[in-house]
């Protein structure tokens, strides 16, 4: 894919996890993306941002608990996690409830910075808006 | 107690055949009967043989085999949903010219009258769907 | 002669448990599960459509809750949490099972 | 099935006709139990009022128009079909809006009568109440 | 740069449809797709939802409203229907389509 | 213009196939072109070569054979979807040790890469799901 400039990746989470299996079949999906060098970003909003609430064990329900590839997506160069503020708050969640995801940037000595940021709904929609694909599941 | 359970999806996609199947255990631990398992909608889609899930993940058509072997459970698959999602065992093929069948072991293909006489003969029906 | 009422969407993306929640009578029971149980969650906006809930207890399965880490003291005040054991014993307590699909 | 008593089942119809194939199916049962001689009653509420929507036409999305199968549903001997006052307002439809189902009155010289009966939601909560078997799907 | 919104569920049934109009940038469309097109009935309490929409223009999948038995006649002011050859040229029309699933 | 689509529902359940195709021939129909066709999550379901649809019902699995094999489309079924769900080619079957396999006409198994080259390589992605 070399010859084409990158394109801008937007992923739209807005399921719950476990319930279906959307959630982790879209994260197959980014893992895989990520080999091909594109700008990818994940929108979680809606029932979206349960998929990164801290504490999950689904031992109990016999299904995997894969909450912390969330944690790995920094190693694949995945590090723009956009999470809708209005989602959050109407769930009532804050952002303490949320696993800490982080990145380390090569540029300032490997330092750990958040890949998780809350944007409000404006924001959302022009983060859409900005996007070249548009990935929902 | 007499049980009768309807399962509406199919496996991994949504979580009614993993709620079913706990369900199901649940029911048989608390030593009640299980008159029969009925899968509906894209529940046929439970009873191929062919699915092959990631090694770390759950089995879900062998959970449900063995049920049905060990505890001599009643797994029926509802042959027009079945048709029209390519759930097949060895007779439809051979009826409708295919060249081969998917059902897993310990499911039955059957009407949908199987589905109103566990309604009738269950003292509970208890559905997992969407 | 009661009815357990059983919800599996999360009430922030489906009508079902504001219909399920609408169609109650005195003495029936809804229990959440799968996402369904995400509607337990306290300070959320339908936690006060629960609250207004009266004549019918409500519970939620307990591996739901934990596979999308909830806790107890997450819940709406009032919420009792079952195991699939318990999910048993309430369809033998209620006359019929009524799943909002 | 002769030696026991007859079941009430009710068939809960909560999903929009064609966008999923829920209202066909639940269709299909309702056929297939009418021959096992139990009480049936039919409830639409929420979505499931649009399979009575007068006039459909799925030709275009190339599916069967199986609306008509309703019609026929009185010579089943399935002739209560409750529909949810509340469910119909909500959607800006009226009584209007429906096709008309009728089945004979065998006891009466084989006079029309109406299948559908409209009911408020407390009505609809009574129904579920009165059931032996709730199939929903 | 704009976006077309593709919404297939109904309003009454699930968020999508809101959550859709709440993302909506000047110069967006919104394009109802099957059971999606239930939303642009007139007399709907979602009517008055979409009726707040401005600067997006509204459309609804022609052969989904004769599937679901709804008239031009039927529809919110201001709805456009188009065909699926109009579809495809709104995706044209449009820098990129968001399917709200 | 080039086009790719994302099918991620199986057929007659929900309408995602149907739409889908209907859209494919619009957009053929119009003189644009279509670089991929590409079934994720129970989407794999549409590339069964067992289903039976009611006669008086249209066949989806043959439609999408169909416009593959007469307009040259390419119809990738995801091969980690499709494992998790039965969908089998020959290959699979053999190398998974399955007895038969299911893989319609037209259809081909491979990886999610396939996907996101898709949205590298289409001018517009369009995705029909539940």
């Amino acid at each position: 894919m070399s010859e084409n400039p990158k394109k801008k990746f937007l992923y739209i989470n807005r399921k719950a996890p476990y319930g279906t299996i959307y959630a982790l079949e879209s994260l197959e999906v980014v893992l895989i993306g990520a080999a091909f060098e594109q700008e990818v970003s994940l929108a979680f909003l809606d029932d979206g941002v349960f998929q990164l609430i801290e504490g999950q064990n689904a031992a109990d329900i016999g299904m995997k608990t894969f909450a912390k590839t969330y944690r790995a997506l920094g190693d694949y160069e995945v590090r723009k996690l956009y999470v809708e503020k209005e989602s959050l708050a109407e769930r009532g969640l804050t952002a303490e409830d949320l696993m800490p995801i982080v990145y380390e940037d090569e540029d300032e000595d490997y330092a750990e910075k958040p890949s998780i940021h809350f944007v409000e709904r404006a924001e959302m929609a022009r983060l859409i808006g900005e996007s070249d694909v548009v990935l929902s599941f | 107690m007499r049980f009768g359970i309807v399962v509406n999806e199919g496996p991994y996609t949504h979580q009614a055949s993993d709620s079913a199947l706990q369900f199901a255990r649940a029911v048989l631990a608390k030593g009640h009967e299980i008159f029969r398992v009925f899968f509906y909608h894209d529940g046929v889609n439970n009873g191929t043989r062919f699915t092959i899930p990631p090694q770390d993940d759950r089995n879900l058509q062998r959970s449900w085999s063995e049920l049905a072997l060990t505890r001599n459970i009643d797994l029926v698959v509802c042959i027009a949903a079945a048709q029209r999602r390519g759930i097949l065992d060895a007779n439809e093929a051979k009826r409708q010219g295919k060249d081969g069948d998917n059902i897993a072991p310990g499911f039955r293909i059957s009407g949908l009258g199987q589905l109103i006489e566990a309604g009738i003969q269950s003292d509970r029906l208890v559905v997992f769907g969407d | 002669m009661s009815t357990l009422h059983t919800v599996n969407k999360s009430p922030y993306e489906r009508v079902s448990m504001a219909t399920a929640c609408a169609h109650v009578l005195p003495g029936d029971a809804i229990l959440m599960i799968e996402d369904g149980v995400l509607g337990a969650r306290k300070g959320g906006a339908f936690a006060k459509r629960l609250a207004e809930l009266d004549g019918a207890k409500i519970f939620a399965l307990g591996p739901d809750l934990a596979a999308r880490g909830m806790k107890a003291t997450d819940l709406v005040e009032g919420v009792e949490i079952v195991g699939y054991d318990g999910f048993v014993d309430l369809t033998v307590a209620h006359a019929r099972v009524c799943a909002w699909l």
